[in-house]
């Protein structure tokens, strides 16, 4: 019995795992390292995201495996689709780094040690090597404990709010993801247990899954494990109703926290569904159906839940809810497109939302900010760069051109639900695509509204007039003293810079990501 | 013996967890049930292990086992964090119980009733 | 009802006059047709009417006097080409059109009859520029009248000219709107407005039918030229016979198209719109309701003569209808307290008896009685209502007790509104007596050849119109001709010292309003003068065309008829005269009680009817749409707000905000999925 | 005039786009531009776009590229029969709206004076006049909207057809919810809103249309399609396609009872913008009609036709009748374009040769009469103040003879009036419609010529209406200024257009005669 490791294959989780290691260990020997470990993390990040650029750059339908079994099967593979995974769970982890860099190189402040720090990066990269393990795992065991890694440590990073007024209600968020956690996982453990009574293996393998169904006891035992695995996964993606934690813990917790959830780690969410619902695939219509009905719950909620929320990260929230069902939406058809399809609008999704999570980080970082909706009234006017950016995401998210790529993430994913002929589905997705286009114009109509500094009170017929006197230059400056006063700091216009630039560049050309 | 004795136990034990989550406020309880719940799991995967449930052949692997052993150790991980994290809501809070008011944080944020709806949809 | 007196009278074959011969002028090989040229040049005109002349009543005159004077020729020269060189001609417009299966050659037609009735209308567009020259002298917007009259002349001659359904569509629509501007050309009067949109709009309705007609049959033949349709539904031998089995389709057609002619020629159940187009100045009466659009209709079926005999239902349905409309048109006439009213209403007569004459034509002979009709109708109804016009501006209106004596006291007027009214009443030797004879024999020789019922109600019609019209020209002269009482003999121009307008290219100062009716008091134009006095020679001789080549007319005079036909004229002019005899206005119709000239005066309330039928349950039904749109379709769309509210309402309500329900509901997913499982397996 | 050639159709494309990112960026970074500066820019970038667009039309250069290379899409551009006079129209078009002078919007405090509106919100009086702003935005949004439309025609592919549909309705929303009048504020986003939602909607459901004979077919190229005429779908997947396909462009179009929106858009977007929708967006859905259904799904479109004929006849009554009522100038006009593109969506419904040119034909001559009524109105409404009907105002034919004379052209050619534009199409569309094509009850099809011509009386009735409420009469105050300079300038040239496809329909009819055959033709191709 041999098991061929083939490690190179790992660097994407080993890096964020090794960095976890090598911080901790640095902290023993060297207590006060300070921002050394957000340094190290961050060569963590970036290392584990140069290695996954062989498995990426693998002809489509290639596999590199590593913990390969005598028979063949390994339990875990690589395919390009795993390595763009992986990558943007890295990308989108440093993005969250940098975020979050000053507050968490300040947790050591005031203790002795840099503990403080040390305990969020470790408990940080140990996550990150979960949510960059789940899209390679092939069997049960490795997408269990990948899973369980990806979500412990983000437990614990929301209770760990270090800002009294906040830390509260943080712990509470984390009450919530937590017990959601829990039974999800208790959930997964019984479907898993259920599965190998059913197949016999604890391989995750559409052969296996097939000769089960094939019989009529095993098949309905496969069903059950099927039910209890997908309600599992479905926490972790946030799909209805599994979702309740959701808008709780997401606003709560640090915002930098938020955006990971937001963002890494719906790349393990939809990881460990497309490899169980490959898995499952074959073996009845069963599961295509319950994707697409938990799709289309998912994104009906979450729209018409947004579209009433006025708190920012609210309707982040919800967007999250909403777009997980769009994210579930080709794995009702099944096919190496459709896998691809959802891949893609993850990777478009994660990058928008990431953007909108930048800039609303940003607006409530500043002095009179906050993270209603209100305090986005009129920013095209303030920041018009940053509302342009913002502009972008939304329209991305909504799938709106000019953000074109949006819209391409959205033709690709119903691109395979049409080739199945699922109407209905079309049809509520459809519908859902105008209901989000609501949800996020509302708050582009906010960006774009004139706030009250800007409109003067000019009796009627004077108002041409007025259009010609008043030179330009005076009203700028005098619209909103407060506003021009604060600087953003350099590293949110870089991120926003770079995000939005990745937007920008796939809506022209949107090569590779589909 | 027959395998459907463990499996009897492991239903109970799954119903009983169930029951737990769904009709315990207390924390501690709820977390108990969950164990419950990760119990039945487990002895689920020993016996199919050891009944060869399922299979034609024996299972080199011997999965069941081996799964048995991730689920114990990703439990007992779940624990660590979960009790603190209960400590800490017990810290914060005064009490554990799960049905309490989970939002405290929204009596920060004035909650605009949204009037924007009427005017932005028209 | 003549045919009771029983002894063998003669009849009598229309002889044809030995006429000097035409002089032998070479053709040249022109690079258009005439009439290409014709509807060219006064399509051109109105455009270039408006665009060159700058605020310049004069360039605008010169364009359009000229144009109309060029059109003239054109139509004349076609004439002498065709009668030298044979007809019919065929010339191209823009066509052939690329509209997929259908053809659409879009030719122009020129043979014996259009020919002539394009240079009648040339004739009278020619007359009505010169005299609207005078009588708008002072009308701020007289380049926009011009240039619309030289449209309208366009639209019309392209209907005459035209050997295609589709460009007879053309000329017959925009003669429509041209006839909205012009009747409300005094568009700040509210009455004008409203007689513009009547006019537009009731025969708008009628081209309902009209264009589906035309449509039909287009769609039948797969094209719309004119002869190729013919040629489709009907074959022409010794009698029509329809293309099998397409009969009900043919008569289906056919009573579309004739319903457009009722329309466009204010027959019944259309007829209201005409009197009340007497709004538009006398100018554009004189054109719209003598030479070109009320008979367009004559013309179109004259085209589709070969049709209309094959579909009879259609031309039953046409009989019948002008039929009663020539009878009650004249008797309404007869009560009109107005004389352009009075007029209006024997236009809605004769334009009935034009195409009565065409219901009783037996297969194999041509529409020319029809023609002669409409061509003597165009002279001597251009010559009263250019006269009438003229009157108008002398006594400051057109009412009964304005005119009394009008005659009286401008004797210039005396003699065209003579002519006029003696011709209209249809007196030998005058045009209209010839024209009517001819539309006499036509009716009785159809009887004689199997045009069957509507042959016998057609002759009774013309014959009943025969004393009616004599009866109300009789009145009318009574009332104009009464001899003066107490108000002195005008001098034109002598006392009032007015400006004379008699250089009619000169330019004349425009004032704000229209006020030339009251300035221009007496002061006509000589070139306006002469243009009558062309009318009224052609009034008067122009029965002669009856006997020359351009018409062929095979038909034999019972002279029995001709002879009943004339007494009762003289007949009814008797009766009229007696009754006028004791009333101060020597108004016959002043007999008449109240509550009859009142309902005379309202076409028979039929402008009630309209409204009542027609406008209001539109009206209501548009209110409804209005309703229906904002409250039941619109509402889904403003409901989806409430909605979405309501439903984001209760969702927040129930979403869970602590996290022991949210167990609850991930629970409850696992059912909801296993459920799903057992319907799905 | 090879280099020209070739750079032709880059131009076409990019001027507007670029013109656009140049303003948009103008306006964010630094001292925004004047407005001055930007309307010449625009203007530029219009008549750049506009002299493209003739060479284009001209020459037929075309452009093959691979866009996203893992689906096949494929960014090919060029025109053909049936797009030149669309992107003809655009070009022209982009002048027009880039030209037609920018109005402050009228907001609350300007449309309460006195006469009495139709008030559908309680009124707050004073309410705040925004403070002029930098009309860079404003501009760019027009070269937006002008270059997704020219996308839009050029493309040969579905997803870029669908990606350009999509790419003016951003734009289009900022133009109305920044731009437009309205009695307030709630009012104006409303109508932005609504058009933003009810298009979207429809162009997803187009969306899913093009999903479904993409998959069909497995390409997206729209000539492939073209030619397979549906050989590879089945009859009554067609017939769903076709319908959900309908149903999506039928918003856009708008048919019967999807038009819901375009009143309350037109009655607040600005002039520009309410030409650029009329005479462009709305001839989106109509291209997007005859390319996406009747070429690749004639049997479902036959199938389905007397029902979409039913609706579009239903929509020329309802509009017409829905103008006979209308108090507000700007609805009406809207309220119009539904009633000519019911005839548009008629001669489609139809499918022969004849209806498809009729359609192509009514398209043309709508755009530019809307363009027309629409930039008159617009200029109307704001020497008004707003452009309520039952207010007394000056008869324009006293106070301002060549607004008057513009309004009369523009009405004459709304009823169908021949010698101008309106005729030919509406004529076509009743010829086509009493002679359908293949498989289409002939029956019905002639009840609906019947209502057609009805619908065409309703739009004489209409027509007359609005010249008495507006044209006629004897009022001489409050005097308003006659049209001049540059909005005289568009005038003349939009009703000259409207004169010249009157009387000379040849060029145009002969410019689509083969593309519309070749659809036709392949009809009998399938199975």
């Amino acid at each position: 019995m041999t098991l061929e490791l083939n490690i190179s294959v790992l660097w994407p989780v080993l890096a964020p795992a090794l960095a976890a290691v090598v911080v901790l260990v640095l902290d023993v020997l060297w207590p006060r390292g300070g921002a050394v470990h957000l340094w190290l993390a961050a060569v963590g990040l970036v290392g584990g995201a140069a290695a996954t650029w062989p498995a990426i750059a693998q002809g489509a339908g290639d596999a590199t495996g590593a913990f390969c079994l005598p028979s063949g099967s390994c339990l875990y593979a690589a395919s390009s689709l795993t390595g763009g995974l992986q990558l943007l769970a890295l990308g989108s982890a440093l993005v969250v780094l940098v975020l979050t860099w000053p507050a968490w190189s300040r947790a050591g402040r005031g203790s002795a040690t840099s503990a403080p720090t040390v305990v969020l990066v470790a408990l940080f990269l140990a996550a990150t090597a979960g949510v960059t393990a789940v899209p390679a795992a092939r069997d049960l065991g490795t997408l269990l404990v990948s899973l369980e890694l990806a979500t412990l440590p983000v437990v614990a990073l929301v209770a760990l709010e270090r800002r009294a007024a906040r830390y509260r209600g943080a712990v509470a968020g984390a009450v919530a993801l937590l017990t959601t956690s829990l039974v999800s996982f208790a959930l997964l453990a019984l479907g898993a247990a259920l599965w190998v009574a059913a197949t016999g293996t604890a391989l995750l393998s559409p052969e296996a899954a097939a000769e089960a169904a094939a019989v009529p006891e095993r098949s309905a035992l496969l069903l059950l494990a099927a039910v209890l695995v997908l309600a599992g996964l479905g926490f972790k993606i946030s799909a209805v109703p599994f979702h309740a934690w959701t808008p709780l813990t997401y606003a709560t917790a640090p915002l930098p926290v938020t955006t990971y959830l937001a963002g890494t780690s719906k790349v393990a969410a939809l990881g460990g569904m497309i490899v169980l619902v490959q898995a499952l695939a074959g073996t009845s219509g069963f599961a295509l159906v319950a994707v697409a009905v938990i799709a289309a719950l998912t994104m009906t909620l979450g729209n018409a839940m947004a579209l009433r929320q006025v708190d920012l990260v609210h309707l982040l929230a919800w967007s999250a809810v909403a777009q997980a069902g769009w994210l579930m939406l080709p794995l009702a058809s099944l096919s190496s497109r459709a896998v691809h399809a959802a891949g893609g609008y993850l990777a478009v999704y994660v990058v928008a939302t990431v953007l909108a999570f930048v800039v609303v980080l940003t607006v409530a970082r500043r002095p009179d900010g906050g993270v209603l909706l209100s305090d986005h009234r009129g920013l095209a006017r303030h920041q018009p760069l940053t509302a342009a950016a913002l502009g972008l995401a939304l329209l991305t998210l909504a799938g709106l051109p000019p953000a074109i790529i949006g819209l391409v993430a959205k033709v690709v994913v119903l691109r395979p639900v049409a080739a199945d002929g699922t109407w209905w589905l079309l049809i509520v997705a459809t519908l859902n695509i105008a209901l989000g286009i609501a949800v996020y114009v509302r708050w582009l109509a906010a960006l774009i509204e004139r706030t009250a500094g800007e409109e003067v009170l000019v009796p009627a017929p004077a108002a041409e007039a007025a259009a010609q006197t008043q030179p330009r230059g005076d009203r700028g400056a005098t619209a909103a003293p407060s506003h021009a006063a604060y600087q953003m700091p350099v590293r949110h216009r870089v991120l926003i810079g770079a995000l939005a630039a990745l937007l920008l560049l796939g809506s022209i050309a949107p090569v590779g990501i589909f | 013996m027959s395998p459907a004795l463990p499996l009897l136990l492991a239903a109970i034990l799954a119903g009983v967890g169930t029951y737990g989550v769904l009709a315990r406020r207390h924390a501690v309880l709820m977390l108990i049930g969950v164990e419950l719940m990760l119990g039945a799991a487990g002895l689920i995967l020993v016996t199919v292990g050891q009944f060869d449930i399922g299979q034609v052949g024996g299972d080199p692997l011997a999965s069941g086992a081996v799964l048995t052993l991730f689920v114990i150790t990703i439990a007992a991980a779940e624990i660590v964090v979960a009790l603190a994290v209960v400590m800490a809501m017990f810290r914060t809070r005064g009490d554990v119980d799960l049905t309490g008011e989970a939002q405290t944080v929204e009596a920060e944020v004035p909650d605009e009733t949204s009037p924007k709806m009427g005017e932005v949809l028209g | 009802m003549t045919r009771a007196v029983d002894f063998p009278w003669p009849d009598w074959e229309l002889p044809t006059l030995p006429l000097p011969g035409v002089p032998d002028i070479p053709i040249p090989d022109l690079p258009g047709t005439p009439a290409q040229a014709a509807v060219l040049l006064a399509g051109a005109a109105g455009i270039l009417g408006l665009a060159l002349s700058k605020r310049s009543s004069r360039t605008a005159a010169w364009i359009a006097i000229g144009s109309a004077g060029l059109v003239l020729l054109a139509s004349l020269w076609q004439m002498y080409s065709l009668h030298e060189a044979g007809d019919p001609r065929i010339s191209t417009t823009i066509g052939p059109l690329a509209f997929g299966e259908l053809v659409v050659p879009l030719e122009l037609s020129a043979s014996r009859l259009s020919a002539l009735v394009a240079a009648v209308v040339g004739l009278v567009a020619l007359i009505v520029q010169v005299f609207a020259r005078w009588y708008l002298w002072f009308d701020p917007r007289y380049r926009q009248f011009s240039a619309t009259v030289s449209v309208f002349t366009a639209a019309m001659l392209l209907v005459v000219l035209s050997n295609d359904v589709l460009l007879t569509l053309i000329g017959w629509e925009v003669m429509g709107w041209c006839s909205f501007l012009l009747i409300g050309h005094l568009s700040a009067k509210d009455s004008a407005n409203r007689a513009a949109t009547k006019a537009l709009l009731v025969t708008r309705l009628a081209d309902v039918g009209f264009v589906l007609g035309l449509v039909a049959l287009a769609a039948g033949a797969g094209t719309t030229a004119i002869d190729g349709i013919i040629g489709h539904w009907v074959t022409i031998g010794s009698d029509i016979t329809v293309a099998p089995g397409q009969g009900a389709a043919l008569t289906l057609a056919m009573v579309g198209v004739v319903l457009g002619v009722l329309g466009k020629s204010a027959q019944l159940p259309f007829q209201d719109w005409l009197p009340d187009a007497m709004e538009g100045p006398t100018p554009a009466s004189a054109l719209i309701h003598a030479a070109t659009m009320v008979a367009a209709g004559t013309v179109v079926l004259a085209q589709l003569l070969p049709l209309l005999q094959a579909a009879a239902p259609a031309r039953v349905l046409l009989a019948v209808l002008v039929s009663i409309t020539i009878v009650l048109a004249a008797l309404l006439a007869f009560a009109q307290p107005d004389i352009k009213r009075l007029l209006a209403w024997s236009t809605v007569s004769q334009v009935g008896l034009m195409l009565a004459a065409l219901t009783v034509v037996p297969v194999g002979t041509g529409p020319d009685a029809a023609i002669m009709h409409l061509v003597s109708h165009a002279w001597f109804k251009a010559l009263l209502f250019l006269a009438v016009g003229w009157m108008g501006v002398l006594t400051g209106g057109t009412v009964v007790r304005y005119v009394v004596s009008a005659t009286k006291r401008y004797r210039t007027l005396r003699r065209p509104v003579g002519i006029g009214l003696l011709s209209l009443a249809g007196v030998p030797p005058l045009v209209g007596f010839v024209s009517k004879e001819l539309v006499l024999a036509q009716a009785e020789h159809g009887v004689q050849h199997g045009a069957g019922t509507a042959g016998t109600i057609v002759l009774a019609a013309v014959g009943a119109s025969v004393p009616l019209t004599a009866a109300y020209c009789m009145r009318a002269w009574l009332i104009l001709d009464r001899g003066p009482r107490r108000r002195a003999v005008h001098q034109p121009g002598a006392q009032q010292g007015h400006e004379i307008i008699d250089d009619f290219f000169a330019e004349p100062e425009v004032v704000e309003e229209a006020i030339g009716i009251e300035e221009a008091e007496s002061a006509i134009s000589s070139s306006a003068r002469s243009a009558v006095a062309v009318l009224g020679f052609l009034s008067v001789v122009g029965g002669l065309l009856a006997f020359t080549p351009q018409l062929e007319l095979d038909l034999v005079i019972n002279l029995q008829l001709l002879a009943a036909a004339l007494l009762l004229m003289i007949l009814a002019a008797l009766a009229v005269w007696v009754a006028s005899r004791g009333v101060g206005s020597r108004d016959a119709a002043a007999r008449l009680p109240v509550s009859v000239s009142l309902a005379t005066e309202r076409g028979l309330g039929f402008d009630r009817l309209y409204r009542a039928v027609v406008a209001a349950p539109v009206l209501r039904l548009a209110h409804w749409v209005q309703w229906l749109d904002r409250e039941v379709l619109d509402a889904y769309v403003r409901a989806a707000v409430p909605a979405a509210k309501l439903l984001g309402g209760a969702l927040e309500q129930t979403h869970p905000r602590r996290p022991a329900p949210g167990l609850v509901l991930v629970l409850g997913g696992v059912v909801v999925l296993a459920v799903i499982g057992v319907v799905v397996s | 005039m090879n280099l020209v050639e070739d750079l032709a159709l880059p131009v076409l494309v990019l001027a507007p786009l670029v013109g656009a990112v140049w303003l948009l960026v103008a306006d964010r970074v630094g001292e925004s531009p004047r407005p001055g500066a930007s309307r010449t820019l625009a203007v530029l970038a219009a008549l750049l776009a506009a002299a493209a667009a003739g060479v284009v039309v001209w020459r037929r250069p075309e452009i093959e590229l691979t866009w996203i290379e893992s689906l096949g899409v494929q960014l090919d551009l060029g025109v053909d029969g049936l797009s030149a006079p669309f992107v003809l129209l655009t070009g022209l078009m982009a002048v027009v709206a880039t030209l037609v002078p920018y109005h402050e919007p009228l907001s609350d405090a300007r449309l309460a004076e006195p006469g009495g509106h139709e008030k559908t919100e309680p009124m707050a009086l004073g309410e705040v006049v925004p403070a002029p702003r930098s009309l860079a935005t404003y501009y760019a949004c027009l070269l937006v909207v002008v270059g997704g439309s020219l996308l839009t025609f050029l493309t040969r592919d579905a997803v870029v057809f669908f990606v350009a549909f999509e790419l003016v309705l951003v734009p289009m929303w900022v133009l109305v919810a920044r731009h437009g009048d309205a009695t307030t504020r709630a009012d104006r986003d409303g109508a932005a809103m609504r058009f933003l939602l009810f298009t979207a909607t429809g162009s997803m459901l187009m969306l899913v249309g093009i999903l479904a004979l993409w998959g069909a077919t497995g390409t997206t190229d729209l000539v492939r399609w073209a030619e397979l005429a549906g050989s590879s779908l089945d009859h009554g997947t067609q017939v769903i396609v076709a319908v959900i396909l309908l149903i999506g462009l039928g918003i856009k179009v708008p048919v019967w009872p999807l038009h819901t929106w375009l009143p309350w858009v037109h009655a607040t977007a600005p002039t520009a913008g309410s030409v650029l929708l009329a005479a462009v967006l709305l001839k989106m859905g109509a291209y997007g009609m005859i390319r996406l259904v009747a070429a690749p799904l004639p049997e479902g479109l036959a199938e389905v036709a007397p029902v979409l004929a039913g609706l579009a006849v239903t929509g020329i009554l309802w509009a017409g009748l829905a103008c006979l009522v209308e108090q507000d100038l700007k609805r009406l006009i809207a309220w119009a374009s539904i009633g000519h593109l019911g005839f548009v969506v008629l001669a489609i419904a139809t499918g022969t040769e004849t209806g498809l040119q009729a359609a192509i034909f009514g398209n043309m001559a709508h755009g530019l009469i809307s363009a027309l009524l629409f930039v008159l109105v617009g200029s109307l409404k704001h020497q008004w103040g707003g452009a309520d009907l039952g207010t007394a105002r000056a008869a324009l034919r006293e106070v301002s003879p060549r607004l008057g004379f513009a309004l009369v052209l523009g009405m004459a050619a709304a009823m169908g009036l021949p010698g101008l534009a309106g005729f030919w199409g509406e004529w076509g569309a009743i010829y086509a419609s009493w002679a359908p094509g293949a498989g289409r009850t002939e029956g019905w099809f002639r009840f609906f010529a019947l209502l057609a011509a009805l619908g065409a009386v309703l739009a004489a009735a209409y027509a007359v209406r609005v010249l008495r409420e507006v044209w006629a009469g004897d009022r001489r105050s409050p005097a308003i200024r006659d049209v001049r300079g540059t909005e005289l300038g568009v005038l003349v040239v939009l009703g000259v257009g409207i004169v010249a496809l009157g009387v000379y329909p040849v060029a145009l009819l002969d410019l689509t005669a083969p593309a519309v055959e070749g659809i036709i033709a392949t009809l009998g191709v399938g199975p």
